[in-house]
């Protein structure tokens, strides 16, 4: 709270561990973006790449990328922050040593060099245009020496960046402690730090969180339930807040059939009946809230490259499922299982909805891990999907996970697989556009993927707090400050 | 009327007294190298105090307990515990306690027909017939039939468990202390009718009391046990008029008859069994016990109308006597 | 003097009049039992309800109106009689919801019941009657059992099979046996003891028809009491399932789950999580009220 | 002075199905020195009555009484205190299950000592010391190490030897022994008997013996009241009684016991048809008439106590019916 | 009573085996190890590899006998989902179950115990049955509504208490509350139970024929006695609690034992439900060991043995 200048803010998980790249929970990002610096910087109100830890880049080609690193950055043990440090820090994450938790952030890399006193080289795997918006997110850079002294196992226990804020203690299923860097470098885009302290507390139950805060024994949470949003808006000292996330919400089908429940779905029909059959204008009013827009693209609106001209809609129509359904040859509907991990009234809402025309799901509420490798398993005919796309503002970010063939791909159209890597791999910005909406347009027609609405933020925080939130859906305490 | 009916030879049975898995095993001879003849139409009766091994013998003979070694005859065949069913046809129990001996959940028909039906005899109305029979025959009204236990007096309930018990016409009746649980006025029913029955239908009793003045009212012959040992075995007459063994003596001066010109007589012997590892087993509490008693086992001293096992009768008194 | 006349037993004054007092005593000491009274008139009430639950619920209990949802129930200023009890966050209506949940969560408790009453009855009687080794064997089951922390087990368990109504009983029945087979075990120690079972055994009797006939008869009370409370336990635990997430899974409207969604609401919409919590607790009340009452009017001590 | 004297004693239990009248209209008087024997069959409400001359009746059961003076104390009025100052002081109870009436959690020294020092300000030495005395007397041997004992270590003739033993150590003017030796062996039976008789001589204490063994009354007791449904039917003298019993109910019972010399072995016993009577609700007249052989109408109504000759008394109105049947 | 110890210590060795056992078999049933340590995107050749190198290819029993061993150890092997070990997990989890078991038994006994015997000494009266109603509804609240309602009232509405956590002893009011709630009705009905019966004892009728006031009879004589199978209980409810805890450690956020593996269950973690599973039947069977040795030692009929 103000008075002893420690922001205390809660969330349901932690990260397994604290180190950025071991884990793929937004937690640790937020952790990550406090306690480290990237080569770049993205201005989220503007969209503008600036510099960061890099001071200048430019691509020798489309597979080149050369950098010039900042001088005077101090790592928040004192060391200086160098060239080899980002060396270092991207030789490590794409050896397989490193078994980094979520490959696609890195795995475009092919290494990197020091190819001066202030200068590196990275050395792309292929062409990747949306390289820099990469480096502007998910990939923060380490101290080689400290890291090497200590390993990942110590380094996860004390991790140090050179970031507006210090880890001092992780406590393993409690938390994480954080002390304002007072030595951060002058004229850091992320502007210095105000809150003295930063307590990061696991809190998994909601309505503890709740209570926390109604409390005072945290300042901010979030992920409020869209009812306790409304009702706590009444409550005194305590601001909400709502902002649409790059977050999007979509039913995806098993449209292989490996399951029982799953074999209607390899009617192209079936899926797009489903499409039809839910309400999401209705949901949206109801259940999800201001700030969310109903999605058509399998992609979040805003990225690059992901857009909905020309993609077919699927408003809703039962009487249209219902007819699509007997074509197909369910004109009784079907048995079926719906897998999710969160927001179980949406996914009880989707279920009252195929209800209505016919189909019978079953709700299988799972842990994401959980869900995860059932869905890898192939065995979830109908799973209920968010994805954040890591907050990098591309396309790529979201296509790439769920229709490249890889294990989250439960279509593997190897049509749509082909224009994505053209799409992904394009350096003619115009023909990225226009091959991503190709896709798009596939995905759609074919409805392997239902994406529903994009998810809406709700903050809650005591009213001593300055935030802002943005789209992102990271939210940073550095620019924080109390009333 | 003097074929032996059922025949023990040294039959012996032990306890194994452990109370779990893993601990050590402790001994307990219940009864110790003990044999004896019933004669047809005669009734024994097996005195003793509590613990002796009374119960533990008269299961054997019913054959719900293997005896740990040595052979149980009827009719002059020997007989194993997984002969049970035959051997249930011919040999019945009446116990002590007829509140615990009768099923509280069964009525007195199912109760005294139960026997007919487990070795399938008769049909559902001969059945019913015969179990009306019975009811007479031990002096219970027909208005019984349907009641349960828990709505009959202890003399009511005995005389179930009685006509339960010869239903099945058995030539021996196994009673173990049949009337030590009940009020003497009770008792006196329950004896004459035992009585009355043994004539009528010709039966042998195994008679187990620990009251002598009962004992002496029924029986033919009298075994005397002591911790698992019979030590005398006579005829009433000679047991009654000239007890042999101490443990007798002791018994029957311990009788205690209303007769108020009479004070508490001492028995003189010891109250503890503790110490009797070697000798006669009686030698802790005996009162006449000499040295020998200690030392040795007694031997068996055949007596004109039966025997005992005392180092103190000695053989001229045999002879004598 | 002969046999003693047979018209002079039993001319006491107690047996013509006894086989009607007994029962009338029982059903007397049942009525005269404030709580039998009380949680019996509830359960019958639950069950009615249940039973009855597609002709009681106004509306199809999964029915969801989004543009109805969290409509408070008709004792609050904005409550109305469509929706005596209101809606849940799906627009459903709470009262079916809760109606047809009894069916639910009654369900479990009888199923679960009756698998852990037949396992835990099979290995208490075996275990009392034949003693010795039988009895050191299967009292080291059941203390295996209770050692096994109940939830725990039932989680993973519930995490292994999927969690489903089907998983969530059969979990449970395998689950709280242990009670029944401490009770039988040493109700049939005791009955085994008898004169009447040696008295059976001695008539002939085999094994199997004293366990059935003798000794089964003779444990029913202490088993109907054990079953009822070992119900309200199977609901409770369902229902802390249920609240961990991995019980009963919806649509289908068990009261645990109920409660489970409604904790959301519990801060500004108390009656969310309010009314299947009181209808969760009058329902294991009942039973337990049931239960003891059983217990006190068939206890000896209190018999005739 | 006698030293107990009971006048009209009644106790009645409140049941479900109505009154339960286990004692009533019980008189009788007890002189220092002197043996009392209660008998009758099971349920007559021998220990009830015995339980009311210490109050420690059931918490439901409800005493009345004319007289009860124990000693010029009026026990009926005495209030929860004085009474307890009396129990295990001044009279002292032996119950009948040797087995159970010993804590078992405590050592025999313990139980022992506890019984003189909650009456006495006696230090516990001494009260060991006594207990050692007793334990003696009672015949068990190695006293001292028995103190240190639990009960479970001992046989049945030894706890209930350890109990006359606890009834002793105040030295009572009156013990109640409530059928002291029904669980026992007849050896031991006939042993512990022998003890109340010596031990009753030596320190010059009143008795009341419990017991429907007409054998062991007939042995030990001065005076016999035959207790029938609650009340006593019968009391005289034991010669007197044993001699000549004028009540057809403690005729019946003698002739109910096979006795050596007198019953002929095999021949039919006497026999007692029919039971003891309901004893809930309202009673009318003599209890017994339903068995009785001699029963008349007017037994129906109510019934005085004769005297038949001093000492000798008879609830019963066809005294002379039976006299002349015999 | 030495024979009776080992006799103990044997049947509880073995359970603790049989234990083992079935938190074995639970690791193994939950899919293929291997699979599951090499990750989502392990190749086949990988999995291989790990299974190879974990020993996963040996025969069951060889795999049992080696994770006893290591058990024995303390070794539980690795969380799949934290890079940490087992042990250190469950060390760091441990204090704050067995804190919050030892103050729920604590209050349970503190309330149950003397409610008992009341009830019993007054029974049939209407302060037995007040203690009996009591004991009814205890049964009927579920835990976590109870749990729920207490942060209501006492840390949202009256602000007297924290909601949630471990940071100090306040924290811990609650969740003992709650958790010790659920016990107070079997301790009270057993101390209710065995103090009537023993007050309706031949040696209570003893104690009160030597004219002892009646509160040495209730208190040196009843309940000495009637208090032996409430220490067995006593011993067993804690057992239970710690395996019941996970509600009410979920509930008030507290990182014990039971929340670990409520989360360890969600994610699959197996290696760490294992160990729990494991660790709280062997805490129960010490428990019930001790309670039986301590039994022991209260009733002179089985030390004396
Ligand atoms: N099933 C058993 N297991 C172990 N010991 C037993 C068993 N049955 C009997 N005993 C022991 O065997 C001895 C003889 O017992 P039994 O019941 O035969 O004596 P009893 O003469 O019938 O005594 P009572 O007159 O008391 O009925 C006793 O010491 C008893 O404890
Ligand atoms: N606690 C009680 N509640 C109700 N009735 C009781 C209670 N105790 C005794 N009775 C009844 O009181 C009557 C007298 O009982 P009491 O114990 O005095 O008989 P008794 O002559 O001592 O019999 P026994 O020889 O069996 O000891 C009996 O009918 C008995 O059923
Ligand atoms: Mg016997
Ligand atoms: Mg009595």
């Amino acid at each position: 709270s103000k008075s002893n200048d420690t922001l205390v803010y809660a969330s349901d998980s932690e990260p397994e561990n604290v180190s950025p790249y071991h884990n793929n929970l937004r937690e640790g990002v937020i952790i990550a973006r406090n306690v480290f610096d990237n080569l770049i910087y993205r201005d989220p109100a503007t969209g503008k790449y600036m510099p960061q830890l890099a001071t200048h880049w430019t691509w020798v080609d489309p597979t080149t990328l050369d950098l010039t690193i900042r001088q005077g950055v101090t790592f928040h043990n004192g060391d200086p922050l160098t060239a080899d440090d980002v060396v270092f820090t991207l030789n490590y994450v794409v050896s397989p040593d490193a078994k980094v938790v979520t490959k696609q952030n890195v795995d475009w890399i092919k290494s990197a060099e020091k190819i001066g006193n202030d200068k590196v080289r990275i050395h792309l795997v292929g062409p990747f245009p949306a390289a820099i918006e990469y480096l502007a997110g998910p990939i923060p850079i380490y101290p080689a020496n400290y890291f090497k002294k200590v390993g990942l196992d110590g380094f996860s226990k004390a991790p140090i960046g050179s970031g507006p804020y210090k880890i001092t203690a992780v406590i393993p299923g409690k938390g994480v402690k954080m002390e304002k860097n007072t030595h951060y470098w002058k004229g850091s885009p992320l502007g210095q730090p105000s809150i003295g302290k930063l307590d990061f507390r696991v809190i998994p139950d909601a309505e503890t969180r709740l209570a926390e805060l109604m409390t005072g024994g945290v300042d901010w949470i979030w992920r409020v339930p869209k009812d306790q949003a409304t009702q706590l808006k009444s409550a005194p000292n305590i601001t909400v807040l709502s902002a649409e996330t790059m977050r999007v919400g979509f039913l995806q089908f098993d449209a292989l059939g490996r399951t029982p429940g799953a074999v209607p779905f390899k009617d192209p029909r079936v899926r797009q009946a489903v499409s039809y059959a839910i309400d999401r204008k209705a949901m949206i009013d109801n259940l999800v809230g201001g700030g969310a827009r109903i999605m058509h693209s399998a992609c979040f609106i805003d990225q690059f490259g992901c857009t909905d001209e020309g993609v077919p809609r699927y408003d809703y129509n039962p009487a249209k499922a219902k007819e699509l359904l007997k074509e197909a040859g369910y004109p009784n509907g079907f048995k079926t299982e719906i897998y999710a991990y969160r927001e179980r009234e949406y996914a009880e809402a989707v279920i009252g909805y195929l209800r209505a025309v016919g189909i019978d799901a079953h709700l299988n509420y799972l842990k994401y891990a959980a869900m995860r490798d059932a869905h890898r398993a192939g065995k979830t005919p109908i799973t209920f999907q968010t994805w954040g796309s890591f907050s990098v503002a591309d396309a790529s970010a979201f296509t790439g996970v769920w229709f490249k063939g890889d294990a989250d791909d439960s279509s593997h159209d190897t049509e749509i697989q082909t224009l994505l890597k053209e799409a992904d791999t394009s350096v003619d910005t115009d023909k990225r556009l226009k091959t991503y909406q190709k896709a798009l347009k596939l995905i759609a027609e074919k409805a392997y993927l239902f994406p529903l609405f994009s998810y809406p933020a709700n903050y809650a925080f005591t009213s001593d707090l300055v935030f802002t939130a943005q789209p992102d859906e990271l939210p940073r305490f550095y620019a924080a400050h109390w009333k | 009327m003097s074929e032996t009916l059922l025949e023990l030879r040294h039959v012996t049975r032990v306890f194994d007294l452990s109370q779990g898995v893993f601990r050590r095993v402790a001994r307990l001879t219940a009864v110790a190298d003990v044999s004896l003849t019933v004669k047809r139409g005669e009734v024994f009766a097996l005195v003793g105090e509590s613990g002796s091994g009374k119960t533990t013998l008269a299961k054997m003979l019913l054959g719900l307990l293997p005896p740990s070694s040595g052979e149980i005859l009827v009719d002059g065949a020997p007989v194993t515990a997984k002969d049970r069913v035959a051997i249930s046809r011919r040999v019945q129990p009446i116990f002590q306690d007829p509140y615990s001996s009768l099923n509280p959940r069964k009525s007195v028909a199912q109760l005294i027909a139960l026997p007919l039906i487990v070795h399938g005899v008769g049909n559902r109305a001969s059945r019913r017939a015969k179990v009306m029979e019975m009811l007479d025959l031990v002096g219970l009204s027909r208005r019984h039939y349907d009641a349960y236990p828990g709505q009959l007096s202890g003399g009511q309930r005995q005389r179930v468990a009685i006509a339960r018990a010869l239903i099945l016409r058995p030539e021996v009746v196994i009673c173990d202390e049949p009337t030590s649980a009940l009020d003497v006025s009770v008792q006196a029913q329950i004896l004459n009718l035992l009585l009355e029955l043994k004539r009528e239908l010709g039966l042998t009793y195994f008679f187990i009391s620990h009251n002598l003045a009962v004992v002496e009212h029924l029986a033919d012959r009298v075994a005397v046990m002591y911790l698992g040992r019979f030590v005398e075995e006579r005829s009433r007459a000679g047991l009654f008029a000239s007890p042999r063994h101490p443990y007798t003596r002791a018994l029957l001066e311990s009788v205690l008859t209303p007769d108020p010109d009479l004070g508490v007589p001492d028995t003189r012997i010891g109250n503890t069994t503790a110490g009797g590892e070697s000798g006669c087993p009686f030698n802790p509490r005996c009162p006449d016990a000499i040295d020998i008693c200690h030392t040795t086992p007694p031997a068996v001293r055949t007596l004109p109308d039966g025997w005992a096992t005392c180092h103190l009768i000695a053989e001229e008194a045999v002879s004598a006597s | 003097m002969t046999v003693a006349a047979p018209v002079d037993i039993g001319t006491g004054l107690e047996a013509p009049a006894a086989p009607q007092r007994r029962r009338a005593g029982l059903l007397r000491r049942s009525f005269g039992h404030s709580g039998l009274v009380l949680g019996g008139t509830m359960l019958v009430a639950i069950i009615a309800i249940a039973l009855a639950a597609p002709l009681l619920a106004p509306h199809d209990p999964y029915n969801q109106d989004l543009a109805h949802r969290l409509i408070p129930p008709v004792w609050q200023a904005k409550g109305g009689w469509d929706h005596a009890l209101g809606t849940d966050k799906l627009g459903r209506d709470y009262l079916s919801r809760l109606i047809f949940g009894a069916r639910i969560s009654l369900l479990i408790g009888t199923l679960t019941v009756l698998i852990s009453g037949t396992i835990g009855t099979v290995i208490g009687v075996c275990a009392g009657y034949f003693g010795g080794r039988v009895d050191a064997v299967l009292s080291y089951i059941v203390t295996t059992r209770l050692a096994l922390p109940v939830v725990l087990v039932a989680l993973a368990s519930a995490a292994l099979v999927g969690s489903s109504l089907q998983g969530v009983i059969v979990v449970l029945g395998l689950l709280l046996w242990d009670r029944f087979a401490v009770v039988t075990r040493s109700a049939t120690q005791q009955i085994a003891r008898t004169d009447y079972v040696a008295a059976a055994r001695a008539i002939g009797c085999s094994t199997l028809r004293i366990l059935i006939s003798e000794i089964l008869p003779n444990i029913l009370n202490a088993l109907i009491v054990v079953a009822t409370l070992e119900m309200a336990h199977a609901i409770l635990l369902e229902a802390a399932l249920s609240f961990l997430g991995l019980g009963v899974q919806p649509p289908l409207p068990s009261w645990g789950l109920m409660i489970s969604e409604g904790k959301q609401y519990m801060f500004f919409s108390p009656w969310v999580i309010g009314i299947p919590a009181a209808a969760l607790v009058a329902l294991v009340l009942a039973i337990n009220l049931v239960g003891d009452g059983l217990r006190d009017v068939t206890a000896p001590e209190n018999r005739g | 002075m006698a030293l107990l004297e009971v006048d009209n004693l009644a106790v009645d239990i409140p049941l479900s199905d109505g009154v339960l009248h286990a004692v009533s209209g019980v008189s009788f008087s007890l002189e220092r020195g002197e043996t009392l024997a209660i008998v009758g069959e099971s349920g007559s409400g021998k220990s009830m009555t015995s339980l009311a001359l210490m109050n420690l009746l059931p918490k439901r059961a409800v005493r009345r009484a004319d007289r009860l003076l124990f000693d010029g104390i009026d026990l009926v009025t005495a209030p929860e205190a004085r009474m307890r100052a009396l129990r295990g002081n001044r009279m002292a109870m032996i119950f009948q299950e040797p087995m159970t009436s010993l804590n078992p959690s405590y050592t025999i020294g313990n139980q022992l000592g506890e019984a003189l020092r909650c009456h006495r300000p006696v230090a516990p030495a001494a009260a060991r010391d006594r207990a050692v005395q007793l334990l003696e007397k009672v015949g068990i041997p190695a006293a001292a190490r028995r103190l240190n004992q639990y009960p479970h270590q001992l046989s049945g003739g030894l706890r209930q030897r350890v109990m006359i033993a606890m009834a002793l150590m105040c030295g009572p003017d009156l013990i109640i022994a409530d059928e002291p030796t029904t669980a026992l062996d007849v050896t031991i039976q006939a042993q512990i008997l022998h003890l109340l008789a010596d031990l009753k001589k030596e320190f010059g204490m009143a008795m009341i013996l419990i017991s429907h063994d007409l054998g062991v009354v007939a042995r030990v007791a001065d005076k016999v009241a035959v207790m029938y449904a609650g009340r006593v039917v019968e009391s005289a003298g034991a010669q007197s009684l044993f001699r000549s019993p004028r009540h057809p109910y403690t005729r019946g019972l003698l002739n109910c016991i096979p006795v050596p010399g007198r019953t002929a072995p095999g021949s039919p016993l006497g026999a007692i048809p029919g039971q003891l009577p309901n004893l809930i609700g309202p009673q009318h007249g003599c209890a017994f008439r339903e068995r009785c052989a001699f029963a008349a109408p007017e037994c129906a109504g109510d019934i005085p106590l004769v005297v038949t000759e001093p000492g000798h008394l008879a609830r019963c109105v066809r005294i002379d019916a039976l006299e002349a049947a015999a | 009573m030495l024979s009776f110890t080992s006799q103990r210590l044997a049947v509880a060795l073995s359970v603790a085996l049989t234990v083992s056992i079935v938190a074995f078999l639970l690791l193994h049933l939950s899919g293929d190890l291997a699979t599951a340590i090499a990750g989502p995107e392990a190749t086949a050749a990988q999995i291989a590899e790990i299974r190879h190198q974990f020993g996963l290819d040996r025969p069951m029993t060889l795999q049992y006998l080696d994770w006893l061993w290591r058990a024995l150890h303390f070794d539980f092997g690795n969380s799949f989902y934290y890079r940490d070990t087992v042990t250190s997990l469950v060390a760091s989890r441990m204090p704050v179950t067995m804190t919050l078991g030892a103050i729920s038994l604590m209050l349970a006994l503190v309330i149950a115990i003397p409610l008992g015997v009341l009830a019993a000494v007054y029974s049939g009266t209407i302060v037995d049955r007040l203690a009996l109603g009591f004991c009814v509804l205890g049964q009927a609240v579920p835990a976590f509504c109870l749990g729920l309602g207490l942060i209501i009232v006492f840390a949202v509405h009256l602000h007297w208490l924290p909601v949630s956590g471990t940071a100090s002893w306040k924290n811990y009011i609650m969740p003992s509350v709650a958790l010790g709630w659920y016990a107070v009705p079997a301790v009270m009905r057993l101390s209710r139970n065995g103090m009537l019966e023993v007050l309706s004892s031949d040696y209570i009728r003893t104690a009160r024929a030597k004219g002892l006031r009646p509160t040495v009879v209730i208190l040196k004589h009843a309940l000495r006695n009637a208090i032996i199978p409430v220490v067995a209980l006593a011993a067993v409810q804690f057992g239970f609690m710690l395996g019941g805890s996970i509600v009410i450690e979920a509930v008030f956020n507290m990182q014990g034992l039971g929340y670990l593996a409520w989360e360890a269950i969600a994610r699959n973690d197996f290696p760490v439900v294992q160990a729990v599973v494991l660790i709280l039947a062997v805490i129960y069977v010490a428990l019930t060991f001790l309670a039986d040795v301590a039994n022991a030692f209260l009733d002179p009929r089985i030390r004396l043995a």
